[in-house]
């Protein structure tokens, strides 16, 4: 088959669009949050500091082969998970890398990364990164579960594996969109979305006061940076794959803002609210809340 | 003939189940051999009635004689005290 | 041709011959007694050759010059020719073993062992009733005598038993003969054959039926035969060999002759006798501790089973001899065998007979009766097996199969219990030298043993199982054990890779893809075998070519006869593989039992199947009717799913595959479980889709796969030794590969097939590596390992590039896995199970997470500083898989696109069309080239970024970490391994519980409980044996003539 | 008189079981084992008597000729004899088991000798 | 005291069967065709008076020969399980009172006697009823006598062992030769069969009477002997 080669340039621009918008969201959800606690919170370029300090800060410390490689897989795994999915519907420029694979390719192209980073804490030797990366780990996988059902009902719904193909289902009015057509299923993913994004209250993982910024602890400067850079591209990649399957995808820049700035604002909105669940405890709830609707959805398609 | 024959086997017969249960229920060893032996001594003559002479000395000469006197030699070896 | 009178003449001539001797010439007495035997066995030679070779009619014998009726008259035919041999020859081989028993005691004891000897030949030889008494009596006297040849002072009261019990069956015979007599006028057993009289009155009947009950209490019927089991245990064990071999042998054909005057109503009450005789005893051997009293419970069971076969004769027609005859000729040869072992075994327990490891001969000896015993191939108690299950299911007698195959396995367990522990109990230190002539007898013994074993098949209908190229390879190992180990190892290889080359052209796909993985996937774990290749390795190459050999044969089988031979020369194979490791014995034992009821399973599913024919080609499974079809399904399901340790039989998996050695853990979970696959396979290809009483099996078989897959994941989890995670996780991944098939789509079976392959190839990398490790670490616990990635590199690459590969992470085949399974799942519609096997998925990742990063990552321990790579021959294979893996990963299409189109035959809708690099099904597309390309691409890109901004990293020491606080050194609690997932074990922990473990440990303790209570039985006591025997003869009574008077 | 012979016989097997099933010293037993022996046999013989009829012997008494209608049927009788010697070697043999076993064990209760058991 | 109850409720049984035996038996009002073939055959074939000889000698020969083979074995098993027993000098005879004056006397009148008897019985067997057991049993009496009288007077061993195994092997070869020359194993008519009645008739039959006579007799004597020569336990 051919392989066009103008995708390339095109996929880089939708990265470098992706990256500055996650990079100013996520300051501006911060931001957000630390008003709902009456305090100022970080300024909106906040995130472009700690980058460009990260990025000049040298380091002459690498504590083996995989350590070295942690963030590589960490940021390869949130850029691949952005581009294998079409961020713009209906552009031809923003199809982004979709013809490789389907929805189920980047269902488990999360893991890479998950993967990779995990590894990489361990090999740093640090305890704390060790206990950070069983605690991720369970309550990463936990919180998969539900995600994956969701995600099949609706692949049952509408017959289909290949996101476009999805996101074509949905288009004409907010009537077609998977939140009407398929609610629970709608439901356990966007359960499933709180436990992945790691807010409260599921971020015992990262939590500063539980162990400084969770399995990446040994984690500094220039690996650091890159980190923080998929720390940006990351979940508003996987925004965009709940944007594209349940709330009918993007046809312009402008609306894909819009989405997913809201989509991110509801794990805020949660967030505030709650306090931190222990790991079992957070494992508990999805198996016993969010994997029966997720069971539900599948029946009921 | 046949009458007289019948008659006696009744009383051969008699003689024999009161020797066999004598044999078994009594106490003493010596006597229950004898009495196995006196069983097999009638059984012989009663062998005769039924005309079959040579089953009749059989018994007589093994059955009562050398069993018997096995019994006793092996009871005398045992030293009899065996309890009943 | 010598009269076979003449065996008689020479025997008696003999034992009077030697009261001449004084008493001085012990040694010319002992020549003489040898001489006699030899020359009987001579004559029964001449007319077994003059049978088999020549074909001659059978002759009779007449005495006295007057024609049978009114003299005794002897025959000689095939069965008495093969009877007689055996008991001849087991004559003269216990004498030969007994020559210091018999010369301290003297020229009686010779004269009256030959006594016996002759009187067995003359009770299997006559056809008078009053004759066959006269024999008994002889055979009861002589055993009286011979008992005392023992030295174990409880001979005496053993043999007082003995006689009072014969006393009461004499007298019951002899009134029994009498009458017979009276009724039928004449005491010739063809004579009254003719003239069925035993069916025609009230006495008549009464008559035979004391002749009837004489005779099976004779063959020692079950409750009654606590006397025969004292003369078991009590006896020299050369005489036990007669006793065993020889005098049941005579009685069973004395009672085959008597049963033809009562006619058929006596033939089911002789086969219920022999049943519960067979049932009963085998569950009471299983609480025995006592070798030769277990050998005698063995030995009564055997008869039972010869007798139930005799009471189905008229069901199994002419077909009877030869299976009747191969259960005993199997029974003759491996008792004997054993008791003239257990004479050279200095005590009692079973444990002792360690002390035959000294000589492996001994071993091969003791294992070939084991299995010969236990009816396994290629050994004549297979062959009857197979013919007589077929024949009784095609009469529909279902419940007295499942007796007689829930009797076997009982006898199986026992057997291989014992044979586990002689080969795993520590060492007896004393060395008792045994007497040279015995070895011999018994080296002869087992070779006469597989001679039989040739001899049968050659006279089987089903073609020889020993001339099968497959087995000769694996048997011709045992020949070759002299070799270095290396030297065998490389001609095990070359003989796998040519055996593939040689087959490959006539295999279908789903063939070759099997082909490839037994036998290239076998031959690539051989070469991890050259790290132990030092010395000689006896028994490692036979166990595992006869394993090989087994699944060679099976993929090619083409009727079910060969299909369920190949089953069990494989299951046997591989017990012996798991067997070597050192505390593997429990769970070896635990795997033969389980595998062996998953084949009598798949032998009862076969005789469902066949109905009349005795076998059918494989093919012929469609054609099944539709009554039987459901039962066939379930009970071949229920086979192969033992075999794939499906949940609820998996518990021997996890013990099996952890305690094998190094090289044969990947062997038997990377090959061996493939078999159970292709069995199902085979099943659903031919079957198809079944429903029992409402329930659609293949339904059925959709949950146990996504059971498996949950809780084989969920164990895996959890365990601390890191060989019984990969076990546990393999029971996942057969559950996932059980899944597929039953999914009875398109994608299903193509996502089985990618899972037989890609398991093979990460489990064994998994296996290897994991084993590598701990070879230098000396442990398997993962909570004592940490930080080897910097001394063992290769290894840690082989484990990360499987645990990505199994996890189904992107670039990798794995994904290629759980791609075709997702657009399998879209086609069906069972949801539920679905749910379980997504709740699977994640936890898969766990532990294999947990495994890589607690051997590799982490804190290096102190003692493992100068842990040196893995040896060089177990790092080769693995990297061979890397590369395949990642080879495969590229182009999936070589070795699928063919299956495809095979699987296309049997479910047209739905499959995958290979267009260029991408495949799509009817759901979604997946380009693995270009995604491998994509995720490279993008991977150098940030390193290369990431080494632009930090290329001048050096490595520091581990302790040169930011965190400066003080690191636990304690191992266990505080290491961060150490109960990894304790969140989900708190979560979910209940699903882990081992319930099916205490499921089946009730079953067994039931077992046990009954088999204590029923020992109760046997009290010891004379006179309770002599009511016991009386007790008997009233039950029989009231069941055969209860009715009418 | 034959079923009076048979009847008898009949009786004293069973008299002999009976004592032998139940006395625990050995001797008694084998002394009741040959009461049973000799009911046996006589069963044997009554089965092969006739009524009215003579011995099998063809002497002057009974001429060849008429054999066929005189005599009563000589084959039990034969077996009778074998029966009764087998009875004697079997009775000789337990005696000397008793004798050995009172030698070792110094007692001929039976209930004594039960080391092999279960 | 259940002993009991359980032993009488089965023999309770086993007399219903005997009884429903005796109940069904009528004795034959002709002779079956074995016994009739026995009646016309044996004085024309066999030529011996004694029909029931006849039939144990030679028509079931066989049987006689296992008969033997019993008593063989008897006494060769009680001299094996006595022999270890073997008692030493005075010990041996307590058992057995001294002999008085008159037994011994008298046995020493009558042990030839009652042998002379007992070849008596076994030499005319095929004419007289008795035959090679009754003339063995009788000779063991006779050695019993002895025995008694004399409780110290050592046997010959070696005479006994010696008589009972020749007459072994002769009567095995004379059923070979039956074998060979005449019509099957034991068959008595390679002798000739003589005129009926007489002492020298009846071919084989006397012969192998005879041989079994004095091996019974032999045997008997060698189980006396050995159960004389234990000492008291």
């Amino acid at each position: 088959m051919t392989f066009d080669w103008m995708k390339i340039p095109y996929a880089l621009l939708t990265l470098f669009i992706v990256l500055n918008y996650g990079l100013l969201l996520t300051a501006l959800i911060q931001k957000i949050g630390a008003r709902a606690g009456r305090r100022h919170g970080i300024p909106i370029w906040q995130n472009y500091v700690d980058l460009l300090k990260n990025y000049a800060l040298r380091t002459h410390i690498t504590h083996g082969v995989m350590y070295y490689l942690g963030p590589v897989f960490r940021l390869s795994g949130g850029v691949g998970l952005l581009l294998f999915v079409p961020s713009i519907y209906g552009s031809e420029m923003f199809s982004n890398l979709s013809f490789a694979g389907d929805l189920i390719l980047a269902l488990y192209f999360i893991f890479f990364g998950t993967l990779g980073m995990a590894l990489g804490a361990g090999e740093s030797g640090h305890p704390h990164a060790a206990i950070g990366v069983s605690r991720g780990l369970s309550q990463v996988t936990a919180a998969e579960l539900p995600l994956a059902l969701a995600v099949f009902s609706v692949a049952l719904q509408y017959q289909t594996l290949s996101v476009t193909d999805i996101v074509a289902a949905q288009q004409g009015g907010v009537a077609h969109w998977t939140v009407v057509t398929n609610p629970l299923a709608v439901a356990a993913a966007m359960l499933s979305f709180l436990g992945s994004m790691m807010r409260p209250p599921f971020d015992v993982v990262l939590a500063p006061q539980e162990i400084p910024i969770g399995p990446p602890t040994e984690y500094h400067s220039s690996y650091l940076a890159l980190m923080q850079t998929n720390r940006a591209i990351f979940p508003v990649a996987k925004m965009v794959i709940y944007m594209n399957l349940f709330f009918g995808g993007a046809t312009s820049w402008p609306v894909f803002f819009v989405k997913v700035f809201l989509l991110y604002l509801f794990s805020a909105f949660v967030g505030v609210v709650f306090p931190r669940f222990r790991v079992e405890q957070s494992i508990r709830w999805f198996l016993i809340w969010a994997v029966p609707i997720g069971i539900a959805a599948i029946l009921i398609v | 003939m046949s009458n007289l024959s019948t008659a006696m086997s009744l009383v051969l017969a008699a003689g024999m189940l009161v020797a066999a249960l004598l044999s078994i229920i009594t106490r003493s060893l010596p006597l229950a051999i004898l009495s196995a032996g006196a069983v097999s001594l009638f059984a012989s003559i009663m062998f005769m009635l039924l005309a079959a002479p040579d089953v009749a000395m059989t018994e007589a000469a093994i059955g009562s004689g050398l069993t018997t006197f096995l019994f006793f030699f092996v009871l005398g070896r045992v030293g009899g005290k065996g309890h009943g | 041709m010598v009269s076979p009178l003449h065996i008689l003449a020479v025997g008696l001539g003999a034992a009077f011959f030697l009261g001449l001797l004084n008493h001085g010439a012990r040694v010319l007495a002992y020549v003489v007694t040898v001489v006699a035997l030899l020359a009987m066995t001579a004559i029964g030679g001449q007319w077994l050759w003059a049978f088999v070779v020549a074909g001659a009619a059978p002759v009779t014998i007449m005495t006295a010059g007057a024609p049978p009726p009114f003299a005794i008259n002897l025959r000689m035919g095939l069965p008495e020719a093969v009877l007689v041999e055996i008991v001849t020859l087991v004559g003269l081989l216990s004498a030969v073993y007994m020559r210091e028993a018999l010369m301290r005691l003297g020229h009686r004891a010779m004269a009256v062992f030959l006594v016996v000897v002759m009187a067995l030949s003359g009770l299997i030889l006559t056809r008078d009733v009053f004759n066959l008494f006269v024999f008994f009596e002889l055979i009861a006297i002589a055993t009286g005598g011979l008992v005392l040849l023992s030295d174990d002072p409880r001979a005496l009261g053993a043999g007082f038993k003995y006689l009072v019990v014969s006393q009461v069956v004499s007298m019951l015979m002899l009134i029994g003969i009498v009458f017979v007599y009276h009724a039928s006028g004449s005491l010739n057993l063809d004579d009254m054959t003719g003239t069925p009289v035993a069916a025609a009155g009230g006495a008549a009947a009464l008559a035979f039926f004391l002749l009837f009950v004489a005779l099976v209490i004779e063959l020692k019927p079950f409750p009654a035969n606590g006397w025969a089991l004292d003369v078991y245990q009590a006896a020299h064990p050369g005489f036990s060999a007669i006793f065993s071999a020889g005098s049941s042998t005579a009685a069973l054909w004395a009672l085959d002759k008597v049963i033809g005057i009562g006619g058929t109503p006596w033939l089911p009450i002789a086969a219920a006798v022999g049943l519960v005789t067979f049932v009963g005893s085998n569950l009471v051997a299983l609480s025995q501790t006592d070798d030769r009293r277990l050998l005698g419970y063995s030995s009564v069971a055997q008869i039972g089973l010869v007798l139930t076969v005799i009471g189905l004769r008229d069901l199994l027609g002419d077909r009877y001899l030869m299976i009747g005859g191969g259960i005993l000729i199997a029974h003759a040869v491996a008792k004997a065998g054993l008791f003239w072992i257990s004479g050279l075994v200095a005590s009692r327990e079973l444990s002792a007979w360690a002390a035959l490891r000294r000589d492996p001969f001994m071993i091969f000896a003791f294992a070939t009766f084991v299995a010969m015993l236990a009816g396994l191939p290629p050994f004549p108690g297979f062959y009857a097996k197979w013919e007589l299950v077929h024949a009784l299911v095609a009469d529909g007698r279902h419940a007295v199969v499942a007796a007689i195959l829930v009797g076997a396995l009982l006898e199986a367990g026992y057997l291989f219990r014992w044979f586990g522990r002689a080969l795993k109990a520590p060492l007896p230190d004393e060395t008792v030298q045994p007497p040279v002539g015995a070895v011999a007898v018994v080296a002869l013994t087992a070779l006469g043993g597989w001679a039989v074993a040739y001899g049968w098949g050659e006279a089987s209908r089903y073609g020889n199982l020993l001339t099968v190229v497959p087995l000769m390879f694996a048997l011709a190992f045992l020949v070759l054990e002299w070799l270095p180990a290396w030297i065998k190892n490389t001609v095990a290889i070359l003989g796998l890779v040519a055996g593939f080359v040689v087959a490959y052209p006539h295999f279908d796909p789903m063939q070759m893809i099997f082909g490839a993985i037994i036998l290239l996937g076998g031959a690539v774990i051989f070469i991890a075998s050259y790290t132990f290749a030092h010395g000689r390795r006896v028994g490692f190459y036979p166990s595992a070519m006869l394993m090989y050999a087994g699944l060679a044969m099976l993929i090619v089988a083409k009727d079910t006869f060969s299909f369920f031979a190949a089953w069990e020369v494989l299951t046997v194979g591989s017990y012996f593989l798991i067997l070597r490791g050192k505390e593997s014995e429990p769970h070896a034992l635990s795997y033969i039992v389980f595998s062996l009821g998953g084949a009598f399973a798949i032998l009862a599913g076969f005789a469902l199947a066949a109905q009349t024919t005795a076998t059918f080609p494989v093919e012929g499974l469609k054609q099944v009717a539709a009554t039987h079809a459901p039962w066939v399904f379930l009970l071949l399901a229920a086979g192969f799913m033992t075999k794939t340790a499906a949940l609820g039989v998996h518990i021997w998996l996890p013990g099996a595959h952890a305690e094998a050695e190094t090289d044969v853990s990947p062997m038997v979970s990377g090959v061996l479980l493939k078999a159970g696959l292709f069995g199902l396979f085979v099943l659903v290809m031919h079957l198809g889709r079944q429903s029992l009483f409402g329930v659609d099996l293949t339904h059925a078989m959709l949950w146990i796969g996504a059971g498996s897959a949950l809780i084989g994941n969920l164990m895996a989890a959890f365990q601390e030794d890191a060989k019984r995670l990969l076990a546990y996780s393999s029971i996942g991944q057969m559950g996932y590969a059980v899944f597929g098939i039953a999914l009875m789509n398109n994608l299903g079976w193509l996502m089985a097939m990618m899972f037989v392959i890609n398991h093979y190839i990460y489990k064994s990398s998994l296996f290897l590596s994991v084993g590598g490790v701990a070879k230098r670490t000396g442990t398997r616990e993962m909570y004592r390992m940490g930080g080897l990635i910097t001394l063992m590199p290769l290894s840690f690459v082989a484990v990360l590039v499987s645990i990505i590969a199994m996890s189904g992470v992107p670039p990798l085949s794995g994904f290629g896995g759980r791609w075709i399974f997702y657009n399998a799942i879209m086609d069906s519609d069972a949801r539920l199970p679905m749910a379980v096997i997504f709740l699977s998925g994640p936890i898969a990742f766990l532990y294999l997470f947990r495994l890589i990063h607690t051997i590799f990552l982490g804190q290096l321990k102190d003692e493992h500083r100068r842990v040196k790579e893995a040896p060089i021959w177990l790092i080769i294979p693995q990297m061979m898989y890397v590369a395949f893996l990642i080879g495969f990963a590229i182009f999936p299409g070589l070795a699928l696109r063919r299956v495809d189109d095979f699987i296309g035959r049997f479910m047209p809708e739905h499959g995958l069309n290979w267009t260029g690099q991408t495949i799509t099904s009817a759901y979604g597309y997946w380009n693995p080239v270009a995604i491998m390309i994509i995720v490279a691409v993008i991977f150098v890109v940030l390193f290369l970024w990431l080494v632009f901004l930090n290329h001048r990293a050096q490595m520091v020491k581990q302790f040169n970490i930011v965190f400066a606080a003080e690191r636990p050194y304690r191992p266990e609690t505080t290491h961060f391994a150490w109960n990894f997932f304790a969140p989900y074990k708190r979560a979910v922990g209940f699903l882990a519980e081992p319930w099916f473990e205490r499921f089946w440990q009730a079953q067994m303790d039931t077992l046990h409980g009954t088999a204590r209570f029923a020992r109760r039985f046997y009290t010891g006591n004379g006179q309770v044996y002599a009511v016991q025997v009386i007790a008997f003869v009233v039950v029989v009574y009231l069941a055969a003539l209860g009715g009418r008077p | 008189m034959i079923t009076v012979a048979l009847v008898t016989g009949f009786a004293l097997v069973l008299a002999g079981l009976y004592g032998a099933l139940t006395n625990r010293n050995i001797l008694r037993m084998i002394v009741s084992f040959t009461v049973a022996d000799a009911g046996v046999n006589l069963v044997l013989v009554a089965v092969g008597a006739m009524p009215g009829r003579t011995a099998p012997i063809l002497d002057a008494a009974v001429p060849v000729g008429d054999a066929a209608r005189r005599i009563i049927d000589p084959l039990p009788q034969a077996l009778v004899l074998t029966a009764i010697v087998i009875g004697l070697g079997v009775t000789a043999l337990m005696l000397a088991y008793a004798y050995r076993l009172h030698a070792t064990r110094g007692s001929l209760d039976i209930s004594k000798f039960t080391e092999l058991k279960w | 005291m259940v002993k009991h109850l359980v032993a009488f409720l089965l023999l309770a049984v086993l007399a219903a069967v005997f009884a429903s035996l005796t109940l069904g038996y009528q004795p034959d009002a002709a002779l079956n065709r074995t016994a009739l073939y026995y009646a016309e055959n044996t004085a024309k074939d066999l030529g011996a008076q004694n029909i029931v000889t006849a039939i144990v000698v030679t028509y079931r020969g066989l049987d006689t020969l296992g008969e033997v083979t019993v008593l063989f074995l008897t006494s060769a098993i009680v001299g094996l399980i006595l022999s270890t027993h073997r008692a030493t000098g005075e010990g041996r005879a307590t058992g057995i009172p001294a002999a008085g004056e008159l037994l011994r006397t008298g046995s020493r009148l009558l042990v030839p006697l009652i042998l002379l008897a007992g070849v008596y019985v076994f030499v005319n067997g095929h004419l007289t009823p008795g035959g090679g057991f009754q003339g063995g049993a009788i000779l063991a009496s006779a050695a019993l006598l002895m025995l008694l009288a004399d409780p110290l007077h050592r046997f010959g061993h070696r005479l006994i062992a010696v008589v009972e195994s020749l007459s072994g092997v002769a009567y095995v070869a004379i059923g070979l030769l039956g074998l060979a020359w005449a019509g099957g194993f034991l068959d008595n008519r390679f002798l000739p069969l003589g005129d009926f009645g007489t002492l020298f008739s009846a071919g084989a039959i006397p012969v192998i009477y005879t041989l079994i006579g004095l091996k019974v007799g032999a045997e008997f004597a060698s189980m006396l002997a050995s159960l004389s020569e234990t000492e008291k336990s």
